[in-house]
């Protein structure tokens, strides 16, 4: 019951502030509800008890990209923008893609909903009780089985980093 | 935990409004942003997927993503300062030249 | 009943501790941000050979009160072009962040919000810097250049401190091996050290990166006075600002109480396993005892008789809390309270401490400049607390893998970092040089005497 | 608080961004209001616009008798009010061709050193809370009220002193006056010393003033700057010793001068001048000669007609009266040459290149008045 509670507000607030992000005019706007979007699910990560990612969703995506996001809102021209059309001219047909590709995707987990191992009949979660710690388990895999690509990942953030750099370095 | 479903509904809508917005918006900006949306729909079904089997597998895929995230919008964020340096504009119908 | 109702009783049931809890950290907050104010108030005035405030009340004992009912009754003021969305929502997420963030802090063993979270430290930390989001929606939603410059710098001088504050906690979690609040301060008693002996100079990083991510001088460059007027907060008037101030204030209580769980032993008395030391536990009731007494004396020599009676008054609330805090320790059935009370009081008292050095700091220090600080947090801080991560790791490694001594390990590897921190400083130094001297050179001393002969 | 032109204006966009520094602001020292271009935080130049506190002073003096005019000039710079005076009644005596007698120029001069000191804790103050220091204020302001309160048992006034008179004085000095001035004198020594533990030798206060503001020797003469400013940059002109006036002639002082001209620079030469101060004072006081205070001059005062130009070492720099007479009871044509005013023209010249934090710290090294600068 507070499960479904909580799922639904959680839900809620994402989709109803992800959908403002894409429609509002103002970038600092949609930066706002993106970033309620992003806490809504971070909301979901700790309902699905995965606490490590809910805390790295906060202190990475929120605490990080996003304050990068409106930094750079700030720093770009806003004002200009405002005045202009915000949707491109494929807006139509995009809108009619991407319909479709939710059509497909809705047909796909509606049909597989009475196959067993599929769609809704997944089996049924571990109960909360029996899992371990998740920090110290999620730590242990991931300095485990997936060392290599931790460190692959880490050598494209520091690609990212001299790349971004490199490109917002002025000119003179 | 709710049954999965909720869960896929919920990725699935996300993602497609982050698409809705990658392909209509012309603000850069909020391209990116979409886009950003875009990877914690999929973040979403990665954990729920990882509490289904107890598998904590999909959570590190997770922190994968989220880091691809950050490099992702560090390296837009850049080309967009560099770009509204030379164009004064972020709109991204006016990116229509491969040089400057 | 209805199974609706029914959940909610349960839930209530469940939950009702964490709820109160809640309920009290919100409401008693802005009370203890108001009278920290004061205390800053005071403690300035005590140091630059004036009073303070003294009107309102005993030596200005109810001047928060006043000041709140004056921010409350005054004009909300939004300017013309202002973001009004933005503008509105900027100074509660402030004051949110901050308060979040003070509910997996546990004040004491038994007094916290949200328990056992396994993640509770690191929640501390991502939650209070999400109050970043207050500052730079309300500089950028003010629609003024002063604002939006004070935003631009806060973004830039968190984003830079958090890195050397993370990687200074880095140092002492590491040694705590957990990051559940409750296991840290546990691991601090089998050690039975505190941390800040094992990472000196990870405590002294963040105390350093902790001050510049409160906003606080000598890093209070968002909203320097002087050259921003006030930064973000500059077209803030009335209730807005006083959300603004608390977040700031409640900010640095939750840097203060991160401080002190992590490298102040949290909750422990000093020395917690020694027993010869036990005359400690008896330290909090006597020393509230002392400050009552202490009004007393100073409760005939008031000017006014409305002063004398308050004096009596908080005199008496003294003796109350000691004896709230002494009785427990006498009488046997009354002994569970004494871990949450005792407990209560020595970690109230290191946040008071560290808050006490930060203001020490302000009033003392000059400020810097944005590019100084900038050159300070990623030259120096941030270099530094990867080589102490480093070295507080390599120190573990000594004492578990080859059976070194603990102190042995850690003196010897925090020689090494203070090293690194010199090399550093020596290096900044010859960089600044340089910087200097390839800026247009000063012009020959050329000191021209016109007495000459 | 923009302009129309600046409203368009972004942080990273090819156009500077114009930042309006006052007129209200804290650290304008007064209604100064500064227009910074900026890129970033860099400035690329300053446009200083004056005139608030405009209170045509210079005109004022065509209207009144040159008694009556004195007190108006307390008004200019209010933190120096008796140096004012005394650049005043000397020009004055100038050109009515009458001296003031030796116990009053003593008398003078210690009055003025007070000031000098007085002006001086003023501008550490202020300077120092610019910076970032919020304690020396409150340091500087009790030694200041020390002055003040000799100003206040001299004369009855604390800050618009009009403590000299056209001539002399007025007041004689009263009975404790010189134990007042040597206790003073004596405390002042251990004061000073925590103005230099607190600020001196600390890292952020050298960080930010060293190098900052650097205006040479030869900028300094072409820009007309004058006192601390100027001797800061290495020059050693200061008028109490190149045109002795008062009674500076008979005083042994150094003239304290600086080496590079950057902000730390004028701050040492201020600290020492003050120790110079107090020299002064504690020289004057040991032998106040006997005698008259104030020398043969009328009720009614009509100097011959001509002109003349006076000008004295004001804490702040050279402030000269350029007085014109027709031979009436009032001047044609007075002419203040005020130290703030011109001292303020290098302020562009020393903010090129530096950040907006040290356009705050020049204002604040350039120590002016905006009273004396509007006039």
């Amino acid at each position: 019951m507070l499960d479904k509670a909580i799922f639904f507000f959680f839900a809620g607030v994402a989709i109803l502030s992800a959908g403002l992000m894409v429609t509002r005019r103002n970038a600092i706007h949609s930066a706002v509800f993106l970033i309620t979007t992003l806490l809504a699910t971070a909301g979901i990560f700790l309902q699905l008890r995965a606490e490590f990612i809910f805390i790295a969703q906060i202190i990475l995506y929120v605490g990080g990209i996003m304050v990068l996001f409106i930094f750079v809102i700030m720093l770009v021209r806003l004002d200009v923008a405002l005045h202009q059309i915000q949707f491109s001219r494929q807006k139509w047909v995009a809108l009619f893609v991407t319909l479709a590709l939710a059509a497909e995707v809705g047909v796909m987990l509606w049909s597989s909903r009475k196959v067993p191992g599929q769609g809704f009949l997944l089996p049924n979660a571990v109960p909360a009780a029996k899992l371990l710690p998740n920090t110290e388990e999620l730590a242990g895999r991931l300095f485990d089985g997936y060392l290599l690509p931790f460190e692959i990942a880490s050598v494209l953030l520091l690609v990212a980093m001299v790349g971004a750099v490199v490109m917002a370095k002025k000119r003179t | 935990m709710m049954p999965i479903g909720y869960y896929l509904f919920l990725s699935m809508a996300l993602f497609l409004i982050g698409a809705i917005g990658v392909i209509t918006r012309r603000n850069v900006i909020v391209v990116l942003m979409s886009i950003e949306l875009i990877l914690n729909a999929v973040n979403i079904n990665l954990v729920a997927f990882s509490r289904v089997f107890g598998d904590v597998a999909g959570q590190v895929f997770a922190l994968f993503i989220i880091a691809d995230a950050a490099a992702e919008a560090a390296v837009g964020l850049g080309i967009i300062i560099a770009f509204f340096r030379n164009r004064e504009t972020v709109l991204e119908d006016e990116m229509d030249l491969l040089k400057w | 009943m209805h199974p609706n109702l029914h959940a909610l009783l349960v839930f209530l049931q469940t939950w009702w501790v964490e709820l109160v809890s809640g309920v009290v950290i919100v409401a008693v907050v802005p009370l203890i941000a108001g009278y920290l104010v004061l205390m800053e108030r005071k403690l300035m005035a005590d140091m630059q050979a004036r009073l303070g405030p003294m009107r309102v009340g005993p030596h200005g004992l109810l001047q928060p009160i006043a000041d709140a009912v004056k921010l409350l009754i005054k004009e909300d003021i939004i300017p013309d072009n202002a973001d009004k969305l933005v503008f509105w929502l900027a100074p509660v997420v402030s004051m949110t962040a901050a308060l979040t963030a003070m509910g997996a802090i546990a004040f004491g063993p038994t007094f916290q919000v949200a328990r056992d979270i396994n993640v509770g430290l690191l929640f501390v930390i991502g939650v209070s810097s999400l109050g970043l989001f207050g500052i730079v929606l309300g500089g950028w939603a003010s629609n003024s250049h002063y604002s939006i410059m004070g935003a631009l710098r806060s973004t830039a001088q968190l984003v830079s401190y958090e890195t050397a504050a993370g990687l200074a906690l880095v140092s002492g979690l590491l040694l705590a091996g957990t990051l559940n609040i409750r296991a840290i301060v546990d691991a601090q008693q089998h050690l039975g050290v505190w941390f800040v002996f094992l990472a000196p100079v990870a405590f002294f990083i963040y105390v350093v990166a902790s001050i510049a991510e409160t906003n606080r001088a000598p890093f209070d460059l968002p909203e320097a006075e002087s050259e921003l007027v006030a930064g973000y907060m500059t077209e803030y008037s009335g209730f807005r600002w006083a959300l603004y101030f608390l977040g700031e204030y409640a900010n640095m209580i939750v840097v203060g109480a991160v401080a002190a769980t992590l490298f102040l032993g949290g909750w422990l008395r000093p020395f917690p396993n020694v027993r010869w030391m036990n005359w400690l536990d008896a330290l909090p009731a006597l020393s509230t005892a002392a400050v009552g007494v202490y009004c007393v004396w100073r409760a005939g020599k008031q000017p006014a008789r409305v002063q004398t009676w308050f004096m009596w008054g908080v005199a008496l609330a003294c003796f109350a809390g000691a004896l709230i805090l002494g009785v427990p320790l006498l009488m046997a059935p009354l002994k569970f309270l004494v871990p949450g009370l005792h407990g209560a009081f020595w970690f109230l008292l290191k946040i008071s401490a560290y808050i006490y050095l930060f203001m020490w700091l302000r009033f003392t220090l000059p400020r810097y400049r944005f590019d100084q600080l900038m050159h300070l947090g990623w030259y120096i801080l941030i270099p530094l607390a990867i080589v102490n991560v480093l070295a507080v790791g390599v120190a573990m490694i000594l004492e578990t893998e080859y059976g070194w001594n603990r102190w042995l390990a850690m003196i010897a590897t925090t020689i090494i970092t203070l090293a690194a921190a010199l090399f550093l400083m020596r290096l900044n130094d010859k960089r600044e040089a340089a910087a200097s001297s390839a800026a247009p050179p000063p012009e020959e001393a050329s000191t021209e005497d016109s007495y000459a002969g | 608080m923009q302009d129309d032109a600046a409203q368009n204006q972004t942080l990273l966009g090819a156009d500077e961004l114009v930042l309006n520094m006052g007129p209200q602001h804290p650290s304008t020292h007064g209604v100064l209001r500064v227009k910074l271009k900026l890129d970033g935080e860099r400035v690329r130049g300053t446009e200083c616009v004056i005139g608030y506190l405009h209170r045509g002073v210079e005109k004022i003096a065509e209207n009144r008798t040159y008694q009556q005019f004195a007190p108006y000039v307390d008004r200019m710079d209010y933190v120096a009010a008796v140096s004012n005076g005394l650049g005043y009644c000397e020009a004055v005596e100038k050109l009515l061709n009458v001296e003031a007698p030796p116990r009053a120029k003593v008398i003078r001069t210690i009055m003025t050193e007070l000031q000098r000191i007085a002006s001086h804790l003023i501008w550490l103050g202020t300077h120092a809370l610019d910076i970032g220091a919020l304690t020396p204020l409150f340091y500087c302001l009790r030694e200041r009220e020390e002055i003040l309160k000799i100003f206040e048992k001299y004369c009855g006034a604390r800050l618009t002193t009009h403590a000299f008179r056209i001539g002399g004085l007025q007041y004689e000095a009263y009975d404790s006056f010189e134990k007042d001035v040597e206790r003073f004198c004596k405390d002042f020594e251990r004061r000073i010393q925590e103005y230099v533990d607190l600020l001196t030798g600390n890292s952020i206060w050298i960080g930010r003033t060293r190098n900052v503001g650097v205006l040479s020797a030869e900028d300094c003469i072409a820009l007309g700057a004058s006192g601390p400013v100027l001797r800061a940059s290495g020059v050693k002109w200061d008028l109490r010793r190149a045109q002795p006036y008062a009674a500076y002639d008979q005083y042994k002082f150094e003239i304290p001068v600086g080496t590079k001209g950057d902000t730390y620079d004028r701050y040492m030469v201020r600290m020492e001048e003050m120790r110079q101060s107090r020299l002064i004072c504690l020289q004057a006081i040991e032998n106040i000669p006997a005698g008259p205070i104030i020398g043969k001059v009328g009720k009614v005062l009509k100097p011959p007609a001509g002109e003349i130009y006076h000008s004295i070492e004001a804490p702040k720099g050279i402030l000269g009266y350029y007085i014109v007479s027709d031979g009436t009871t009032q001047p044609y044509r007075v002419r203040i040459r005020p130290p703030s005013f011109i001292n303020l023209q290098a302020l562009d010249k020393m903010a090129r290149g530096h950040l907006v934090a040290d356009v705050v710290a020049i204002i604040g090294t350039l120590d002016i008045v905006l009273g004396e600068v509007d006039r």
